[in-house]
Formats: C-alpha cells, sequence, structure tokens
C-alpha cells in the first residue's frame, strides 16, 4: 500500500510537471480565440520555458541568496502539493495523509519564497507586488481553510484522500448546499491565490495594477522559468483539486493498472476543462481594483463560513 | 451633709456650669469669656467640694483645691495674659451666635441620649447630672471647631476638659490620685505650650489669627 | 529581672536631664541614641525573659510587660536607634542649641516607653498625652511658619482627641466602679469575669478609640499628621510614623481586647475596620496628586496605620501577627525613608515632588537606599510588608470579610501607583533644571550602617521562627476571650 | 534532600553566586562569569523541571514566622514542564546576553536583576501553595522592572514603559491574591494540592478574578497595554526572557487554574478564555502587521501568540465541559505545544532583534534592510524564527497549530449548537491570524534582511560576535528540532493531561490516535528533498550553461532611477492591510506638501507620516487616568489647611461614633 501510494505520488507530480504548461497554453489559447485572435498554439509554455533555461539569469547588486533559492523553494512547494493532494488516486501514505493544514501550509511555504523573490532585489515594483501578494494570501488563507474544513465536517478527518473517497461513495453529498457553497468559495479562493482574474490580470503589462508580474520582474533565466513553472502548477493543482472535489468519479482507489489509466485520463480531461472553463470566464471579466479585492474575499469566506454551519445545521434536522 | 440638701447644690452646680458654657457660645469678648471660664472652673471645683464632702474623703478635697487653683485661677490668668497681648478683644466666629446657639440645644439634646446609657452606673444625684458634662464636651468641642482665633480655641479646649473632668466626678467620684495629678499636669502643659506658641504665631504673623494658618494644604 | 522595666524609662530621664543640666557636646549629639539603644536593649531583653517565663512586673505592679509591651518596647528601641542614629549631627553641626532638641529625643522616648509599659490605662494615657507634650516643640523645632503652624494644629488637634480618650478611660473607670471593684488596671480589666455594663463600657470604648485613633493617624482624626510629619525634623518625623502612630494604636489594642471580652467583637471590629478602610481612602486620594515628598511619606504612614487598623478589626490569630509584624516593618522602613527623605531634600534644597529630579543619576548615594525602602513601603518582596499584606487579605476572606478585602486589595493598588508614580518620576525622571543636571554625589550625607541595618531587618524577620512564637504569644494575648 | 530538592537549591545557590559576581568582578570580566553562572541557573532550572516531569517528586520547605503554613517548592507535571520551558530560554538569552551586554546592560545591578528574575521565574511553576507563588511572583515582576528600566538614561520612554508595566503587573498581582484567597478560604488551606482536591465547587468570582490577572501577565487583550511598551524598551536579552518566558508563566497560571484549581466550571468560563483568546490574537496580530519597530512587532506578535494558546484553552475547557474530554485533551496539548514553540522562536526572534539593533543601532525597520548578506547567521536564524512564528512546516509552531487545527475540527459535535458556532469562527480566527502572521514575518524578515540599506546604519553593519551568534543557533535548533521529532514532546504533554491519547510515529512524528490524525514532518522533509533533487540536477545544468551575470542596476522597470530611497518600507508594505483594517488600527495619517518657491503647482516635497496607536490605550487607559488625576486634584480640597475644617472632621466623627455606640 505504501509503496503504490509513493509510487502515485510521484507519477502525480510527473504528471502535472507535464501538463501544467499544456493546461496554461490552453487556456491562453482559448482566451486568444475568444478574444479573436490567432494565438501562439498550446505549446507556447514549453518553449518559454525551454528558452528561460538557455538565458543567463542577471544579477544586480543587493540581490541576495534569495534570488536564486526563492524559486527552486517555490518549486518544491508546487511539487509537493501535486504529491500531496489526490489528482490521480484517492489513495495516499500512511506517512504523509494528505492532510489539510499540512497542504495548505505547503502551498503558503510557496507563497512566502516568491514575496520574498519579490522583496530581494530592493526595488519599488518587487516591494509592491509582495505586499499585495502577501496581503491577498493572507485574507485567503481562512477561505480555503474554512471551505475544506466545511467539507471535512461530514467525513471526520482532515484528509483530502479520505474526503475525496467519501464523495465517491456518496455522490448526492456532492450537489448538497454545503459543499456547492464549499466549492464556490473555494474557487475565488484559488483565483485569488493564483493570481488570476479578476484579482490580477495575468497578461498585464502596466506595473502599477501588477501583482504577480511584479514580483518577479527582476527574475530573469532559470529563475524566472522555476518561478512561472512554479505557478503554473500551483495553479493546476489547485483547479485539479477542485476538479477532484467536484467530480470524483473515474479516480483509482485501488493501486489497479486500469484505474490508474483512468484516474488519469479522467485528471486530464477535469483539469482542461477547467482551465477552458476558468478562462472562459475570465474573458468577461474586468480586474477589480485592488482594494476592491478584499470585499471579494470577505465574500468567499462568508460563503464558506456559511457552508460549515450550514453543514452543522443541516445534520442536525 | 443632707442627701436633699447635697441633690440641690449638685444641681445648681450643674446649671451654673451649663449656664457658663452657654453663655461662652453667646458672648464673644475675650476678656468676658476669660472670666466665664474662671467663674467654670470655680464651680466645678466646688462641685468636687462637695462631693468630697458628701464622701468625706480627703483626698477628693485636696483634689477640688487643686482644681480651683489650676482652673479656677492659674490656666484664666494664662490665657488672659496672651490675650492682653493680642489687640482685638472681639471675636467673630465662624457661625453666627443664633446659629450656635441652635447647635448647642442640638448638641445638648444629643448629650442626654448619649449618656443615656451612664445612668445605669448608679442612682444618686451625682449621676443624674453627668448629661452636663457631656453637654459641656461637645460645646467645648464645638467652640474648638468654631473658633477663629487662637484663644478662643484655647478657651474651648479648656470647657471641653472641664466637661470631661465634670464627668469624671459626677461617674466616679474622680479617678485614682496619680491619674487625676497626671491629667492635671498635661493640661497645664497642653495650655502652656499653646500659649508659648501662640506668643511665637505672634511674633512671625504678628496676628494669633487662625485663618492665616493655612499655609499647609494638600 | 523584674525591674528591667525600670531602666528605659529611668534612662530615658537621666540622659534627658545630664543633657539639660551639663549640655555636652558629645551629649548633644549621642543621648537619643543611647537612649534607644537602652529602651533597644531593655526591649529584646523583656521579650526573651518574657517568652521564657510570663510577663513582668515592676513598680508594685504598675509596670507590666506581658509579650505585646515588651515587643513594642522593642519597635520603639529599634526603630527609635535607627531615626536618632540616621539623624545624627556632626559635630560641627553640634551647635549649643541642640540640646533642646536631644532633651526633647530622649523625654520622647521616655514617655513612649512609658506609654507601653503602664499597666494603668490613666497612666498610659498621660504617658501618651505627655508624648503630644514633649513632641510639640519638635514638631515646631525649626520654628518657620510652616513650622508653627503644623505645631499648632498637631497640639490641638491631638490632646482635643486624647482627651476624649481620656472620658472614655473615665467612664470604664465609672463601670467598674459600679461593679463593686474600681479598677484601671488592664489585666484586671481583661479577665473577663468582671462584672460591668457591657452599655457604659460600649460607649467608652467608643470614646477611649475615637481619641487615640487620633494619635494614630486614622482618618478622620488624621488631619494635624501630614503638617507634623512633614514639618518635624527628619528624624523626628522618623520617629514619630514609625511608633508614636504605633504606640498610639497599642492603646487602641488594648482598648479593643477590654471590649472583646465585654462586648464581644462586633462593634469595635466595625469601628476599626471603617477607621482603616477610611484612611487608605484618605492616602490614596491625597496621594495621587501630591506635590510634597515628606507630605507624601507622611500620607504612606496614614495608609499604613489604616492596613493595620483593618488588620486589628479582622482578629484572630494570622491578622493580629500579621498586624504586629507590619508595626514593627513598618517603623523601621518608614524611619529610614524619612531620614533619608531628609537627607535628599537638604542635599537638593527643595521637598517638592515637581523639582526632584533623576535624582539616581545625580546622588546615588542617598537614592539606592530610599529606593530601597520605597519599595519595601509599597509592600513589595523581599520585604516583610508583602507577607503582612498579603496573609492579612487571606485572614480577611478567612473570617468571612469579602467585600470588605476587595477594597482594601484595591486601596492598596491605588496607593502603590501613586507612590510609585511619583517616586520613579524623582528617582528616573528627566531633570528640567539643565544646571542640577550634571552633579554626581554618591555620598551618604551621614551614617548608613542603621539603615542599612534597619532595611535588611525588615528583610529577613518573616524568617525569624522566634519571633513566629512571639507574634503567636501576642495573638494569643489579644484574643477575645469569649 | 533528593535529587529534585538538590536542584532547586542548586538555582538559589547559583543565583546568589551571580549575585556575588556582579558585585565583585569589574566590568570587563563581569558580563562572561555572570552570563555563564545565569545560565547555569537555566539548565539547573530545566533539569528540574525534567526529572519532575520523569515522575520526580520533592522539593524544599521554607518556614516562616507568620502563622500560615511554610513556604512549599515542589514541582508537578504541569509546573515542570514550564519550568524546562523558562529555563532553556534563560540559559540560551543568558549565553546571548554575554556578548550582547554592554553599557547599563552590564551594570551590576542588572545582572543582579537579571539573576534574581530567572530564579523567580522558574520557582514560580514550582511553587505548591499560594504564598510562595505569589512570593516569586513579585519577586519576579520588581526584578523585571529594574531591568526593563536598564536604560531609562538614554530614553525618557523607559520610565513611563515601566511604570505602566509595574501598575499593570500590580493590579494582575493584586486579582490574583484576591481569587487565591477565595479559593484558600473555601479549602480552608493554602496548598495548591489542597485547594484542588476539593470537588464539585464553581467559584465564579475567584476564576474571573485570577484569570484575568494572570491574562494581564499574559498580555491578553485589552490588558496587553504594558506589554508593546515594556518589550522595546527592554534590552533585548531581557525582552527574550520577559516575552518567551515571563509571559507563558501568565499561561500557566491560567491553565493551572482552569484545569486543576477549578476543574469542572460551567461552560461560559472556557467560551470566556476562548473570546480573550480570539480576541488577542486577531488585535495582536494586526498591531503587528502595520508595526514599523521591529521590536515593537514581535512584542505584539507575542500578545498574538498567547491569544492563540488562550483559544487552545479555551477551546479545551469549553469542550470538557460539554463532554468530548478527548478532544479536550487535544486542545490542551495544543496549547502547551504551542507554549514550547512560541518560547523557542520568541526567543530566537528577540534576539536576532536584538543583533540587529546592536550591529545598526536601528530598531525601526524603516531604517533596514540589506542585512542579509552583511549578517548571514542572523538573518539564517531569524529567518528559521520568522517561519516558527508563522507557523509553517518544518518549525515548532506548525505542530502546535496543525493539533490545534485537529482538535477544533473534530470538537464541532453537531448536537451542540454552542460548538457548531464556536469551533468553525474559531477555526476561522485561527486561520486568519495565521495569514496575517505570515504576511507580518514575511514584512519582518524581508524589510530587515532582503533590498538594499535603507540608512548608514544598516550600510555599515556587521555580523555580531560569538555567544550571540551561539545564542541564535541555539534557539534555531529548538524551533527546527521541536518542528521536525515533535512526538517526545507531544507524549510527554498528553500526559498532563492524565489520559495518555498522543502516540510517537516511526519517524518521531506525532499521531493523536482518538482523532487518528498524524503528521510526520521527518517524511514531509524526505518528500521535499525527493522532488528537490531533479529542480537542482536541472538548475545545475542549467548553471554549467549559462552562468549568472552580475549587473550593475535591477531592471527596476527600466529606470537609472532606482534608488535604496525607492524600495518599499515596512510602512508601505504594510499599506493595503492598514487600508482594509483601518476602521480598527484608526491609524492618524498627514500629508504635508512643500510647494516650490517658484509656484504653488509645482510641488518641492511630499512627505507622508502614518502612525498606528494603540486604540484600548487611547480609549480606555488614558482617559482613566485623567479621571484619576481629576479625583486626586479634587480630593486635595479635602485637606485645605484651616484647623477648624479639621477639628469639625474629628467632631463628626466623635458624634457619629457617640450614636453609634448607644444605638
Amino acid at each position: 500500500m505504501n509503496v503504490d501510494a509513493i509510487f502515485l505520488a510521484f507519477l502525480q507530480m510527473v504528471v502535472m510537471v507535464i501538463l501544467t504548461p499544456l493546461l496554461i497554453g490552453i487556456m491562453r489559447q482559448v482566451r486568444n480565440r475568444l478574444e479573436g485572435r490567432v494565438g501562439p498554439g498550446i505549446l507556447q509554455p514549453w518553449r518559454d520555458l525551454r528558452k528561460l533555461f538557455a538565458k543567463e539569469p542577471l544579477r544586480a547588486p543587493g540581490m541576495s541568496w534569495v534570488q536564486s533559492v526563492g524559486p527552486i523553494l517555490l518549486m518544491i512547494s508546487s511539487l509537493s502539493v501535486c504529491a500531496l493532494i489526490p489528482l490521480v488516486s484517492t489513495i495516499h501514505s500512511r506517512l504523509i495523509p494528505g492532510d489539510l493544514f499540512v497542504v495548505v501550509s505547503i502551498l503558503l511555504l510557496g507563497t512566502v519564497a516568491l514575496a520574498l523573490v519579490g522583496l530581494d532585489a530592493g526595488t519599488a515594483f518587487g516591494g509592491m507586488g509582495s505586499s499585495r501578494h502577501m496581503t491577498i494570501a493572507a485574507m485567503v488563507e481562512p477561505t480555503v481553510l474554512v471551505a475544506i474544513y466545511a467539507l471535512s465536517i461530514p467525513i471526520g478527518s482532515s484528509a483530502l484522500g479520505a474526503i475525496v473517497r467519501a464523495r465517491i461513495a456518496d455522490p448526492s453529498s456532492i450537489i448538497s448546499l454545503v459543499s456547492l457553497l464549499a466549492l464556490v468559495a473555494l474557487g475565488i479562493a484559488t483565483m485569488a491565490e493564483t493570481s488570476r482574474m479578476p484579482v490580477d490580470n495575468p497578461s498585464t503589462h502596466l506595473e502599477l495594477t501588477m501583482v504577480h508580474e511584479a514580483m518577479v520582474l527582476e527574475s530573469s533565466g532559470r529563475d524566472l522559468a522555476w518561478l512561472e513553472l512554479g505557478s503554473w502548477l500551483r495553479l493546476g493543482a489547485l483547479l485539479g483539486l477542485i476538479g477532484s472535489l467536484l467530480l470524483p468519479w473515474g479516480m483509482a482507489t485501488q493501486p489497479t493498472i486500469l484505474e490508474i489509466f483512468l484516474g488519469l485520463f479522467m485528471l486530464i480531461v477535469k483539469l482542461f476543462g477547467l482551465g477552458a472553463l476558468l478562462s472562459g470566464m475570465e474573458v468577461f471579466l474586468a480586474k477589480l481594483r485592488l482594494f476592491r479585492v478584499p470585499e471579494l474575499l470577505a465574500g468567499s469566506f462568508v460563503i464558506a463560513l456559511l457552508a460549515v454551519i450550514a453543514s452543522y445545521l443541516l445534520e442536525v434536522s | 451633709m443632707a442627701d436633699s440638701l447635697f441633690a440641690q447644690l449638685i444641681g445648681l452646680c450643674a446649671g451654673v456650669l451649663l449656664l457658663s458654657a452657654v453663655l461662652l457660645v453667646w458672648r464673644r469678648t475675650r476678656s468676658g469669656n476669660i472670666r466665664l471660664l474662671s467663674l467654670q472652673g470655680t464651680t466645678l471645683a466646688v462641685l468636687v467640694a462637695m462631693i468630697g464632702l458628701h464622701r468625706t474623703s480627703v483626698e477628693t478635697l485636696a483634689v477640688a483645691g487643686l482644681v480651683m487653683f489650676l482652673k479656677g485661677y492659674l490656666l484664666p490668668t494664662l490665657l488672659a495674659r496672651s490675650a492682653l497681648r493680642s489687640d482685638v478683644d472681639r471675636d467673630a466666629p465662624v457661625i453666627n451666635p443664633t446659629a450656635a446657639l441652635l447647635l448647642v440645644a442640638l448638641l445638648a439634646i444629643l448629650a442626654y441620649v448619649v449618656s443615656r446609657p451612664l445612668a445605669s452606673l448608679g442612682s444618686g444625684p451625682t449621676t443624674q447630672v453627668v448629661p452636663v458634662g457631656m453637654t459641656l464636651v461637645l460645646i467645648g468641642f464645638m467652640l474648638l471647631a468654631t473658633g477663629r482665633h487662637a484663644i478662643s480655641q484655647l478657651i474651648g479646649f479648656l470647657v471641653l476638659d472641664n466637661g470631661i473632668a465634670t464627668v469624671a466626678f459626677l461617674a466616679s467620684g474622680g479617678v485614682p490620685l496619680v491619674v487625676e495629678l497626671g491629667v492635671l499636669i498635661d493640661v497645664l502643659l497642653v495650655v502652656l505650650i499653646l500659649r508659648v506658641l501662640t506668643g511665637r504665631i505672634q511674633t512671625e504673623y504678628g496676628a494669633t489669627d487662625l485663618d492665616d494658618l493655612t499655609e499647609l494644604r494638600g | 529581672m523584674d525591674n528591667l522595666l525600670l531602666i528605659p524609662l529611668a534612662a530615658c530621664l537621666l540622659l534627658a536631664g545630664a543633657t539639660a543640666t551639663f549640655r555636652a557636646p558629645w551629649l548633644n549629639r549621642f543621648a537619643g541614641i543611647i537612649a534607644s539603644g537602652g529602651v533597644l536593649v531593655c526591649g529584646v531583653s523583656a521579650l526573651v525573659s518574657v517568652m521564657a517565663h510570663g510577663p513582668l512586673s515592676a513598680a508594685g505592679g504598675g509596670l507590666r510587660a506581658d509579650a505585646l509591651s515588651a515587643f513594642m518596647l522593642t519597635v520603639v528601641g529599634s526603630v527609635g536607634l535607627n531615626s536618632t542614629w540616621g539623624g545624627l549631627v556632626s559635630k560641627q553641626d553640634a551647635h549649643r542649641g541642640t540640646w533642646v532638641y536631644q532633651t526633647l529625643v530622649t523625654l520622647f522616648l521616655g514617655t513612649m516607653s512609658l506609654a507601653v509599659l503602664a499597666d494603668n490605662l490613666g497612666v498610659m494615657w498621660v504617658a501618651i498625652e505627655a508624648t503630644t507634650v514633649t513632641t510639640a516643640f519638635l514638631v515646631g523645632y525649626q520654628s518657620t511658619r510652616r513650622s508653627l503652624e503644623a505645631a499648632w494644629k498637631y497640639v490641638v488637634i491631638g490632646s482635643v482627641g486624647v482627651a476624649i480618650a481620656f472620658l472614655g478611660i473615665v467612664l470604664i473607670y465609672a463601670a467598674t466602679l459600679s461593679s463593686g471593684t474600681p479598677t484601671l488596671s488592664w489585666v484586671s480589666l481583661h479577665s473577663s469575669n468582671l462584672a460591668v455594663d457591657p452599655a457604659v463600657i460600649k460607649v467608652a470604648v467608643a470614646l477611649a478609640i475615637l481619641g487615640f485613633a487620633t494619635k494614630a493617624g486614622l482618618a478622620p482624626m488624621h488631619s494635624w499628621l501630614p503638617d507634623a510629619h512633614s514639618q518635624s525634623p527628619a528624624p523626628v518625623s522618623g520617629l514619630m510614623s514609625g511608633v508614636l502612630l504605633s504606640v498610639a494604636f497599642y492603646a487602641i489594642l488594648r482598648v479593643q481586647a477590654i471590649a472583646g471580652s465585654v462586648l464581644g467583637a462586633g462593634f469595635v471590629r466595625w469601628l476599626l475596620i471603617g477607621g482603616g478602610i477610611l484612611s487608605m481612602l484618605v492616602s490614596a486620594a491625597l496621594i495621587w496628586a501630591q506635590k510634597d515628598l515628606k507630605r507624601m511619606l507622611a500620607y504612606s504612614s496614614i495608609e499604613h496605620m489604616g492596613i493595620v487598623a483593618v488588620a486589628a478589626g479582622i482578629g484572630g490569630r494570622l491578622a493580629i501577627a500579621a498586624a504586629m509584624l507590619h508595626v514593627l516593618v513598618h517603623g523601621l522602613a518608614k524611619s529610614s525613608a524619612f531620614v533619608l527623605a531628609g537627607r535628599i531634600t537638604t542635599a537638593e534644597g527643595t521637598t517638592e515632588i515637581g523639582a526632584l529630579r533623576s535624582l539616581l543619576e545625580r546622588r546615588p548615594g542617598l537614592t539606592n537606599p530610599f529606593l530601597a525602602a520605597m519599595v519595601a513601603l509599597v509592600g513589595l518582596p523581599p520585604f516583610a510588608l508583602f507577607f503582612t499584606e498579603v496573609a492579612i487579605v487571606f485572614a480577611g476572606f478567612r473570617s468571612g470579610l469579602p467585600m470588605v478585602m476587595i477594597a482594601f486589595a484595591f486601596l492598596i493598588l491605588i496607593n502603590f501607583v501613586g507612590l510609585v508614580r511619583h517616586s520613579t518620576l524623582m528617582v528616573f525622571g528627566k531633570s528640567e533644571r539643565s544646571n542640577v543636571g550634571n552633579i554626581v554625589d554618591s555620598s551618604w550625607h551621614g551614617s548608613r550602617i542603621s539603615i542599612i541595618a534597619a532595611l535588611s531587618a525588615s528583610i529577613v524577620v518573616p524568617f525569624l521562627m522566634g519571633f513566629g512564637h512571639v507574634l503567636a504569644r501576642i495573638s494569643d494575648l489579644l484574643a477575645v476571650s469569649r | 534532600m533528593n535529587s529534585i530538592a538538590a536542584a532547586l537549591v542548586a538555582q538559589v545557590v547559583f543565583a546568589a553566586l551571580a549575585v556575588v559576581l556582579a558585585l565583585v568582578l569589574p566590568e570587563q570580566r563581569r558580563a562572561l562569569w555572570c552570563g555563564v553562572t545565569i545560565s547555569a541557573i537555566g539548565v539547573a532550572g530545566a533539569l528540574t523541571g525534567i526529572s519532575a516531569l520523569a515522575g520526580g517528586r520533592g522539593g524544599i520547605r521554607i518556614p516562616i514566622s507568620l502563622p500560615i503554613s511554610a513556604l512549599k517548592f515542589e514541582p508537578q507535571q504541569l509546573g515542570a514542564l514550564f519550568m524546562v520551558v523558562v529555563g532553556a530560554v534563560g540559559a540560551i538569552t543568558a549565553i546571548y546576553a554575554i556578548g550582547y551586554a554592554h553599557g547599563p546592560a552590564n551594570s551590576r545591578t542588572s545582572w543582579i536583576a537579571l539573576a534574581i528574575f530567572l530564579t523567580a521565574m522558574q520557582l514560580v511553576p514550582a511553587s505548591a501553595d499560594v504564598v510562595s507563588f505569589l512570593l516569586v511572583w513579585e519577586l519576579m515582576a520588581i526584578s523585571s522592572t529594574v531591568l526593563v528600566l536598564t536604560e531609562y538614561r538614554h530614553r525618557d520612554q523607559v520610565r513611563s514603559a515601566a511604570l505602566w508595566y509595574s501598575v499593570m503587573t500590580q493590579l494582575s498581582f493584586v486579582l490574583i491574591v484576591l481569587g487565591f484567597a477565595i479559593l484558600a478560604k473555601q479549602s480552608g488551606n493554602i496548598t495548591f494540592a489542597s485547594i484542588s482536591a476539593m470537588h464539585s465547587h464553581r467559584s465564579s468570582i475567584a476564576f474571573v478574578l485570577l484569570i484575568v490577572g494572570f491574562a494581564i501577565k499574559a498580555g491578553i487583550v485589552p490588558l496587553h497595554i504594558w506589554l508593546p511598551r515594556a518589550h522595546p524598551e527592554a534590552p533585548s536579552h531581557v525582552s527574550a526572557l520577559m516575552s518567551a518566558a515571563m509571559v507563558k508563566l501568565g499561561v500557566y497560571g491560567a491553565v493551572l487554574v482552569g484545569t486543576q484549581l477549578l476543574p469542572s466550571g460551567p461552560s461560559w468560563w472556557g467560551l470566556l478564555i476562548l473570546v480573550l483568546g480570539g480576541l488577542s490574537a486577531l488585535y495582536g496580530i494586526l498591531q503587528a502587521s502595520v508595526a514599523v519597530d521591529l521590536k515593537r512587532l514581535l512584542a505584539y506578535s507575542t500578545t498574538e501568540n498567547i491569544g492563540l494558546i488562550f483559544i487552545s484553552l479555551g477551546a479545551a475547557l469549553l469542550l470538557r465541559s460539554s463532554g468530548l474530554g478527548h478532544v479536550a485533551d487535544y486542545a490542551l496539548v495544543s496549547g502547551l505545544l504551542l507554549v514550547v514553540a512560541h518560547a523557542a522562536f520568541k526567543t530566537l526572534l528577540f534576539l536576532g532583534a536584538g543583533a540587529v539593533l546592536s550591529a545598526t543601532g536601528e530598531g525601526d525597520l524603516d531604517k533596514l534592510g540589506g542585512l542579509g548578506s552583511r549578517m548571514p547567521v542572523t538573518s539564517a536564524t531569524f529567518a528559521v524564527g520568522a517561519l516558527g512564528a508563522a507557523a509553517l512546516p518544518v518549525t515548532a509552531g506548525f505542530v502546535g497549530e496543525w493539533v490545534l487545527f485537529q482538535a477544533l475540527i473534530h470538537g464541532a459535535k453537531s448536537s451542540d449548537r454552542l460548538l457548531a458556532v464556536v469551533m468553525p469562527l474559531s477555526v476561522a480566527v485561527v486561520a486568519l491570524t495565521a495569514g496575517l502572521a505570515l504576511m507580518t514575518f514575511v514584512k519582518a524578515f524581508g524589510i530587515t534582511f532582503l533590498g538594499r540599506a535603507r540608512s548608514a546604519g544598516a550600510q555599515g553593519a556587521k555580523e555580531v560576535g560569538f555567544a550571540m551568534k551561539l545564542g541564535m543557533v541555539l534557539g534555531a535548533t529548538a524551533v527546527v528540532g521541536l518542528g521536525l521529532i515533535p512526538g517526545r514532546l507531544g507524549i510527554q504533554t498528553s500526559t498532563l493531561t492524565g489520559r495518555d491519547s498522543i502516540n510517537i510515529t516511526s519517524m518521531g512524528g506525532i499521531s493523536l490516535t482518538k482523532i487518528s490524525a498524524t503528521l510526520n514532518p521527518v517524511a514531509l522533509l524526505i518528500l521535499a528533498a525527493a522532488t528537490a533533487i531533479p529542480v537542482l540536477v536541472q538548475s545545475i545544468f542549467a548553471a554549467r550553461r549559462s552562468p549568472r551575470r552580475r549587473v550593475d542596476l535591477a531592471w527596476g522597470s527600466g529606470g537609472m532611477r532606482s534608488s535604496p530611497k525607492m524600495q518599499y518600507t515596512a510602512t508601505s508594505y504594510a499599506e493595503p492591510l492598514s487600508r482594509i483594517f483601518d476602521d480598527v488600527l484608526k491609524p492618524d495619517r498627514d500629508i504635508v506638501m512643500t510647494p516650490s518657491a517658484e509656484s504653488q503647482y509645482l510641488v518641492e516635497r511630499v512627505r507622508f507620516r502614518q502612525q498606528v496607536t494603540d486604540i484600548f490605550e487611547v480609549r480606555f487607559y488614558l482617559p482613566a487616568v485623567k479621571w484619576f488625576d481629576r479625583i486626586g486634584i479634587a480630593a486635595r480640597r479635602m485637606q485645605n489647611g484651616r484647623i477648624q475644617v479639621y477639628l469639625s472632621y474629628s467632631f463628626a466623627a466623635l458624634i457619629v461614633v457617640l450614636i453609634m455606640a448607644v444605638l
């Protein structure tokens, strides 16, 4: 069991590393098409990465070891998250149950690495981006925790794998009020955490509106490559998580070849579907002013809290 | 001496004491007050003497003599001396005489109330008039608290002391001799000290008006 | 052995006489120290022999020393020694005038010793009145306008109060008279089989306690205290705050014991608790915005007498023991504080709290011990007042007075805040007067041994077990016997 | 004289030795020897605690002359844990102080006070009866006040800080005395044993008095007012001791009351503590996130952490009172774990702040920056501490909060409406706190150690000396060690709850058996390492092909304009947050525009100043002080110098007493 779990964890990592650039490519492509442009094709992110790895990173005075360690730290956190959350299978090792709090805190480790990279260069925009990023992260964390808490109440365990398994066992719980509220909250949180619209415009070139882009402004070469890949992985992982919570069917519950392949297939379908959906929505969204963002996050937080309380009150009745 | 006569005389003395006290409250010329004070002292001495005669105890008679000398003569003269030094003879009290007299009436009633338990000290003419002594004490205190002048405060103090002595003799025919002597000497000393202080205040402030003595506050 | 009790009185009288007649320079300097030293020695030896074989009595039973008297004699001696030694004038300052001062101080000590040793309430009263007589000129010693004013108020208010106390004692005597055995001896009064009329005793006790409370500086009869204690020379302030108040309170304790054996605890308890809480309230209110250092210390004495009064009101082994310990330690600490404050104010030339700044930088020699004394006075460990105050709170709750104890604790807190506020401002605050900022004077301006001894004594006292037995004996002695 | 008694005596002996050394040694040799001796005190205390945790019993008794039972010092299980914490913190800070103490901090007074302070703190959890508890409690208070006053000559705020501190401490002392007195009366004895032995009684007054009293010492909002004043003004090793050890003793008191002295209370007791904790956690972290002074930031974060601990304690009481015993145990365990964790990382952080302070002379974040390259050890250890404070893996702080979360989500019993509302809300509060803590410590670390120097002091900073580095490294080791293998400690704490509900996993991790939740930090580390391998390999290959190139200017969106002044400062970093929470923080901002000489439309200079004050101070405390002043001034009229008035006081008293006597 343990061996399979470890194998599956690494499988998930590899798969996500392969898939997420494609996911980004698809999302950009969808967006371009909807905006009536041709677009570079879905392999463009891969080309970008190859280019960036080939380029030499620049080091300005005042930059410290954080500049080179930060991106790697971000990668590690993203990869570990991919390994820990149920994407292909709901099987998890007894050593490292994909515990909700552990996952969130590892994600936050990546967030911190990103923010520190932003501060490292000692320029105005880096600091600005990092400050905004951390503010948003601080607001997002309670939403994520409470939302998944709401989902974990019926099972009485905070292990994500267990939650998903329970949902496979009892599909009716998915369309329950609780789970829907929780998923909405989670979705908003994901957009904020991965700096998508309407919180942040990933394709902006106007520094004053940047959040994520402003942080990586000073990074170049492989540092930038890691930063980009890392952030993509975060997006992929969170989308995958939502996917597994929303449509858990087909995920491998036994470590058999067949089920694993089925799980993989389902994962691809879910990821790309959700990605397309997301970017489709983004076309119709305008970026919020930064000081309106807290309202959005507060709203999502309230939804999550409602989900929790609802889950109790529904159980009581 | 016949008990009835004794009772009447005691009553008479008590009356005189009370009267002198009330007059002290009423009249506010210093020289007159000092004379009233000596009268009060003398009356007290007479009272003691009669108790002594009634009990036929030499000790008490001696004490009577002492009281006569001290309260009837010595202290008033001392006061008169120091009163001479200060120019003004009239003393405007803090509260006006009418109110003071009403207050005296209230105090007298209070004195009767509070000395009700003392009636149980034994029947006989002396214990019946203990309230007079109480009244004297309260009046003396009132004079102290309303006196605007060093001398008038001294007078008040002496009235209070007379009152205590009255109570002492009426209620118990006097405390043991040694205590009695100590008391008299202490009173004498206190008055002397106050007199010296009055003199110094006179030299420092030019007057013995207590309204000047308000530098120490808070 | 019994004639031991005569020694302090005789010694004081002789010294006073000698000083007044010969006016020898060394007497002008050391008379007070010798006298208080003698009192201390007698007190300690009396304490030892009392603990060993029962009460002493001399002069045909006129003088009597049980544990309480011996203890109070010790307090008088130790605090007196601390004050006089601390106030020791240097040779050149010992000009011809000081003989008056020394004579009066010596007599003062003598009268206090008499007050605690007398068995007869009347004699005790005479002695306490005599303390007024002896201290009157000490208060007015500097004969400035302010000191004269203080002296006048002190004598008038004090002697009136004591006169009221005499009225009370007279009534007690009268009561015994009606019961057939006229007496003023405390022993026979305290023996509960005396058939006296409780109603009379109640009035009498009320008057006596009120009167002695005036001398003990309990509110609302406290008004003379801040003036007198702030105007008299520092050693005299130390003596008055440290022991005179406690001696007057000793009288209250005696009267309370009599009342207890006749009336039971109730009436006097509430009298004392009321006075005590009121005193603490007054001191809290007036320390808060106080402007004068010595007056601040005087008010803190009022607070501590209030604490002792509350303890006495509570009664019982723990509270009484705590009260006794409190009396001793407060005496030592307060006399040290007064002596040091005197030196500081003479060195600085002002007693205004507003004008005293950054003392620790400028006069470390004086300020460090002063700080220690203040720490002791606000009841912080390691000084013994901490134990006594805690013990009083516990005793109060044990005898079912929660509300009183809550008020007590919070009043202690407010006093603490007031004292700490002013002290920190004087000691650590930045100095406005730029020209004085740069002096650094680490000398003690006088003898330090006595003060160090007093402060360390007030640390170690609660850990001396022999002392515990004394306190236990005293609380048995004062125990309400019905 | 068994081992524990010997160890207790040893502490006192070491303290005496330290005092003597401080008195006799000359200034230049004082620091070394006193520091070593004081750390020996700490070690002795920790050993005492360990042997008591291991089940050893015994102690010392000191008789006193008052007829109240002798002073007893006999550490029990719970106290022993706190003794270990305090002792360890004391040992580390003392070593650090060897290098740090100079000037007034190296004076005789402050070394003596330090020795007494540490000893008293170690004896507080060891004391077995009320009076000795109060004694050492007050000794601790007064010695720490002396230490806070250390630098009074340099800044006048030091005095006011010390005044606030001593007043609040005395208030807490008064409340505690009253509470204990009530309990002592009810139990008829002053030993903790006898108080906790009396069953089925609930004195709510005593509970509230004691909890509020201890909350003051623990720096709980709204009683925290002394903490952000005292911590920044004290020398850093003292701040570390106060924040990491002394404040914990307030927690100790609360735990003692809640779980042993008054174990069976109504549910609102727990709720009270929970609400206090939540308030402190949120308010503390908000203030910390906008603070610009490094030590003030750390002080407020202490309030936050203690708030979290109170949340877990309150949750424990609440759950116990509603019959969820096993979850309550976990809540309590999480509280104790957080105590240990906070002790570790807050010591480290304050020591780091002290290092920064002594290296740059600046405590103001807006004047720091770029220290990472100049002070590698300090920055690395501070980073570890910041991770701990942000409760990220793999640090001690993370373990604590993980257990707390587990307890909270399992504590929701759906049949109990109260729990159904309280528990999710607490989860939300803890989560929000954690998020803000993350931001706060990213700010603290990033602004201090990254970027470029914002002042000359930061420009010329040098790494600190060996002793200070040693202290910080020890602290960092503790933070990571406890974070990696928390199992042992978890078992130890779970024994304190009576039931052993925690197992140690094969990798030294912690597993909550009753609710089947497991945490294996080591495994997480292994996973991270495994994932790191390919990343590193790829980086190395890329580095071989294209090494880094130095450029003399960051891009800064393409300008020569990027001077260090243009970096984000701490103020601007927290700006979005302070806008969001404007209503709570009520910062006062002002913008001064100086127009140029030629025309008012050309602006010469714009200066923006923002200051965040503590609303509790402004709204409650200062008005209270004013009110007292008014009363005090009014009261002076009582004593107006007129002897007639004085005599009439006596007269009135006489009349009243006479009437009382005859009625």
